[in-house]
């Protein structure tokens, strides 16, 4: 094929995706099968780590999230190739059933927990809808990224209200079933995940993967899903007609939480 | 030679003592997987040149610092420094019991000396995260969720290396205390501790570095404090503000290794 | 009852015996010199009796205590009532010297260290401790660090905080090896003074057999981990407490090999530079 | 008294002597930041009696472990401990000179001193997600940037315990030797290596099992290992796995423990 | 030229004045004692004399080098030739006893270290080793590890390893303070054969008047950190050197009180049991 021997894949350890990283052995074999290169995997549990080693290409291919892609975008050179859609990809703001928080603009002047610094769903989104809604998030209310403590921090109302995943809100109620909770906003439909590859990958490989991930795509999935795991997936299958206005919103929402992608 | 040149030459000690059962199992152990981990690296010379060129390119990023958010990062820093002088301190002043319940010269029992090991070593081996989301759960989030989560990395450190400490110190000046008739307490204070001042000084202020550096678990908590500022800026791929934290980080660093020199020199 | 009292006491280091079944009793207010070759087991003697070094197989009575069963109260009681020179001083490097000396005060304490350490100690217990130094002529050097002196200094200090201590059996483990001949002889002077005075009862190491004949009340000689003589110094001349040093004196000869290694073999050495 | 008497009393050190300038910087800079960290945490007790109730409940989510991806971890923590030996086997090697060269009483003069200690304290500081970016960088993704970051991580480590442990030995034996009139290398090998070994060891197993609970770093290099295993469990919430981990990680630390204090008492 | 020459030699410990100006030679294949009472000053000269302590002022020349203006080089190889027992005697005490010895043998091997330890030394070190522990009466204890050894055996130990090294001159502190008579008598016969043999210098400390008139060619008697006595041995009497004891000896007494703290007071102290 038009491919190096040997292809590099890496991840982002993007929200949600966790699941798929452990059954990445066989999508690997399968999707090196198809190709017809050797498929090297590297799970990269850090986004900075795994955008910086695409930048100087220690790896070919890696599947990222729309924060992740737009920041690289506007870094380094790189080429965008399929994409993931999942059902249950967006923001959720929730509170407490009984708090008298209705919408985003009842937030001023509360405590709101957000995950981790660069999360698509967990910081970029719910910060540019923050955003939107007329809060400064300097001074209208006070935000804190507390990744894995963030739902500690809400069932023990710690925090008034929590801005992640929508598939937190499952989480959430799973974590706390006695707990009554209720969602103020949810974002509208978001960017998909992406896999992109580096800027000197010559474009006929780009291509060929492109081509044999959708030619394969559901044998593929399922390969990822594997038996046990499929539920949480059920809805994921893989796309083609990904555009960079897609991933506008986001490159705006950086600008306008105050991090401008220059 | 003469006769008694051979007889005293054979009360030598042969030059190799072959190792004990515990030197080989060890011996092998490190052997094999030592191997297995080196060939894993997959060292090629090739790929290594073509990388140290790309360094350039990387530390370019970087530079220069970028200074404009001085101000909050040291205004981070202050608070890190003295929510981590709390946590070490109560740290410290835990781990010194246990210590000595650790240390096979001054700890009651061997069941009392295992247990203890023990609990520091789980201390040790429960992620900063895990502690994090405990002390959440127990006291809400804030600075003292992040003391609490300090004093448990300390105690799990420094109660090992103190415990080290007074396993070496010369058996003289103990013996000659307790040969008084004095209680096992005031030949801790009186002997040991005295003896290992020294160390125990380094080892709490390296504590305090210590949690200073990993001062991210505040950040998890909600404290705020440098870690996050320097993960928020590793993230969000600034470098060149992850640079100035970095180095306002090594200042409090040698600034704290200073006090602890100052202090060694006068104590040893 | 003897405040000393030995009984087929025994103990090996690995393969080594290095006390072959001792006996012997020291009467109150007696000052005996245990004499012996080095490494014969001397050392291993007063630890053994002050219940630091636990023996083999034997009985040991220190002022009505039996080592051996002693629980740790009992140990302690016995070891506040017997004090203990030791061979290399064992100070406490880095603290002063009327720190040292406070020290020997620890185990008459209820509340221990509290009441010994420098700031905190009663106006009493500091002059006491400025009075022990003051004997060994030390007291001007009360506040620098005990392992800033030299070595005859140091082992002053040492038999201060014995002084301090103010027990009524003395374990003394060559109290007088690095002090310079007048120093010894004060010290000598000292301890058999204050022998005399509170009617102690002392076990003194020493290797000058001049000294030892011209203090002690009674000589023990050790020999191979055995007690070789037992008598009043008054009965015993110099030439036979020689006799000690000669032979088989030595714990670990090799058994079955008369003459054995104890006697070191002179063959000039090539010494080359 | 007599007047002998009141002679010798005014030779008594005073009971306090007065703090240097020095101590007084340190003490009232301890206490400054102390008090404003203590203010901070901000204690209320309702709130902590309130809280460790529900500890329960988190707890309940951990127990029982989930042991159905055993298989997984334990190759996952095979092969974080083979790359954990080869890096800090490395970083040991490395620290060695590097703390002699740190230790007042080994260090050829005063600025070589001074520059190995920044360096040891700069290596430190450097956070682990830093020499994961470096070395992917440098040497892409991998086992060998895994590698090569725990020896940096170890250095700073080990160097400046190492070096600690070298100030603290006494110096009577190194001048024997060297009074016979040997080189600075012969007298470390012979008088000053030998007196710390204990503590050479003991630090260089901390050093091991210090690499294996931050095997994270592995995780951001693409190496795998326990660390994303754990990582990714806490992400799931998938805390019964995460115990499970955490209790494979304590079995290996432990084990580590106990070799090091096994060959400690053979040193010692 | 002598081997050994001290002019002026000064030195202090803080506000301790600890040598007052030493003036002395020791020529070529003489045996000198040194006496003097305790801290006064004769460890400090020792480590002064093989560049261990730095002097203040003064001048030192050691087998012709300028000790205190030596470079690095010119110091490793006035120490290979100068020999020094210490009072303490800093043996490794976690490396065997023919290791301890063996590093006598250190600064002779261009490869340091890999010449002389113990799986590496050649066959020829190793049994110069062991007749050197010969010697000293300890070959048998080869293996055992060098802490585990009595206080005496230790000292028997460091003057193997000062055998073991060779040198012209050797500086002794107090080698016997820790040895039984006979012992004692055995490394003083012991170094003064080899000084006889080998036409070495020596100079050593001691404590035993007797000791220091039978074996001395010469005596140089220390009192408050200067010279006070110097000649040949047979030239003085057992109490002309008593008088070194006496008085002003301490280099710390506080200056305009005359008769200082030298003299330790005598008033008995209340020992409370
Ligand atoms: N490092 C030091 N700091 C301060 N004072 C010291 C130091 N070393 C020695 N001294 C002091 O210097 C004086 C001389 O000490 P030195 O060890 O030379 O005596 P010495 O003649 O060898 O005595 P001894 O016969 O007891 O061994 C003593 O008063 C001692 O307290
Ligand atoms: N911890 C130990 N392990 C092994 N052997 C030991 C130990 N302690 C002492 N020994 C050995 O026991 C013997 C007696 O030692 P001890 O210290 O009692 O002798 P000593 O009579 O006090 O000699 P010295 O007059 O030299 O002080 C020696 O041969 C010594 O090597
Ligand atoms: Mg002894
Ligand atoms: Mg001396």
């Amino acid at each position: 094929g038009p491919c190096p021997d040997t292809l590099r894949f890496a991840d982002t350890g993007i929200e949600g995706m966790e699941e798929m990283v452990r059954a990445f052995g066989p999508f690997g074999d399968a999707l090196g099968e198809a190709v017809g290169s050797e498929i090297e995997f590297f799970p990269v549990s850090d986004r900075t780590a795994a955008v910086n080693a695409l930048q100087f290409d220690q790896v070919d291919i890696i599947l990222a999230g729309p924060s992740e892609y737009a920041v690289m975008r506007a870094r380094q050179d790189v080429q965008m190739m399929v994409g993931i859609e999942r059902a249950e990809y967006g923001t959720a703001f929730v509170v407490h059933a009984d708090s008298d928080i209705h919408s985003l603009d009842d937030l001023r002047g509360k405590e709101v927990a957000l995950k981790d610094p660069g999360s698509t769903t967990g910081h970029i989104v719910p910060s540019w809808m923050l955003v939107e809604a007329g809060l400064d998030l300097d001074r209208d209310l006070n935000t804190h990224l507390l990744d894995g403590a963030r739902f500690e921090a809400l069932i023990n109302r710690d925090v008034d209200a929590m801005g992640s995943g929508v598939r937190d809100v499952a989480r959430l109620k799973e974590r706390d079933p006695e707990g009554a909770y209720r969602v103020i906003a949810e974002s509208d439909t978001m960017p998909r995940d992406i896999f992109v590859a580096r800027g000197g990958l010559d474009e006929a490989c780009v291509a060929h993967v492109n081509e044999q991930i959708m030619a394969d795509a559901e044998s593929l999935m399922d390969a990822i899903l594997g038996p046990g795991e499929r539920d949480k997936y059920t809805e994921a299958r893989f796309v083609n007609d990904l555009t960079e206005a897609e991933f506008d919103m986001i490159t705006e929402a950086y600008d306008l939480v105050g991090l401008p992608l220059d | 030679m003469s006769t008694v040149d051979q007889r005293v030459a054979a009360l030598a000690p042969p030059r190799f003592t072959s190792p004990s059962v515990f030197s080989w199992v060890i011996l092998v152990g490190f052997a094999a997987f030592f191997i297995q981990g080196f060939l894993s690296a997959d060292v090629t010379l090739a790929r290594m040149v073509q990388g140290f060129g790309n360094l350039g390119t990387f530390f370019a990023q970087a530079w220069p610092p970028d200074t404009s958010r001085l101000t909050p990062i040291a205004k981070a820093m202050l608070e890190t420094v003295n929510m981590a002088l709390v946590g070490v301190t109560f740290g410290v002043i835990l781990s010194l019991p246990i210590a000595l319940l650790c240390s096979s010269n001054t700890s009651p029992n061997g069941f009392v000396r295992w247990l203890s090991r023990m609990v520091v070593a789980t201390l040790r081996t429960v992620p900063e995260l895990v502690w994090a989301l405990i002390f959440v759960v127990a006291v809400g989030l804030g600075p003292l969720a992040g003391i609490l989560a300090i004093i448990m990395d300390t105690i799990g450190f420094c109660a090992r290396f103190f415990s080290e400490r007074i396993e070496e110190i010369s058996p003289g000046p103990s013996e000659a205390l307790s040969s008084t008739g004095s209680g096992r307490l005031s030949v801790i204070f009186g002997a040991i501790i005295p003896e290992s001042m020294a160390s125990l000084t380094a080892t709490s202020l390296y504590g305090v570095e210590k949690a200073i550096r990993s001062a991210v678990v505040l950040g998890l908590v909600g404290a705020g404090g440098i870690g996050v500022e320097l993960s928020t800026a590793m993230r969000m791929f600034r470098y060149d503000q992850a640079l100035t934290i970095i180095l306002v980080i090594l200042v409090v660093v040698i600034g704290f290794e200073q006090v602890s020199s100052a202090i060694r020199r006068r104590v040893l | 009852m003897n405040p000393i009292e030995v009984r087929g006491l025994q103990k090996h280091f690995g393969k080594v015996h290095v006390l072959r079944g001792l006996d012997f009793n020291v009467p109150a207010g007696e000052g005996a010199i245990l004499l012996g070759a080095n490494g014969c087991g001397k050392s291993t003697l007063m630890r053994c009796l002050i219940g630091l070094t636990r023996p083999d197989a034997g009985q040991i009575r220190m002022v009505e205590t039996d080592v051996r069963q002693a629980g740790r109260r009992e140990m302690k009681q016995m070891r506040r009532r017997v004090g203990m020179v030791f061979q290399r001083f064992n100070l406490v490097g880095n603290c002063s010297v009327l720190q040292n000396v406070l020290y020997g005060a620890l185990g008459r304490h209820r509340l221990g260290i509290l009441r010994v350490a420098q700031p905190l100690a009663p106006a009493e217990e500091r002059d006491r401790a400025i009075h022990c130094l003051d004997r060994v002529g030390l007291a001007d050097r009360a506040g620098q660090r005990a392992d800033t002196l030299s070595g005859g200094q140091q082992q002053r200090v040492a038999i201060a905080r014995m002084l301090m201590q103010g027990p009524e059996v003395v374990l003394a483990d060559e109290p007088i090896a690095s002090l310079d001949p007048r120093a010894g002889r004060e010290v000598m002077d000292l301890l058999w003074e204050v022998i005399r005075e509170e009617g102690m009862t002392v076990i003194c190491t020493l290797h000058q057999l001049d000294v030892a004949l011209a203090y002690g009340d009674r000589v023990i000689g050790m020999k191979a981990g055995r007690v070789e003589l037992d008598g009043p110094a008054s009965g015993f001349s110099a030439d036979e407490l020689e006799t000690l040093y000669h032979g088989e004196v030595r714990v670990d000869g090799q058994p079955g090999e008369p003459g054995g290694s104890g006697t070191p073999q002179r063959e000039p050495i090539a010494v080359a530079s």
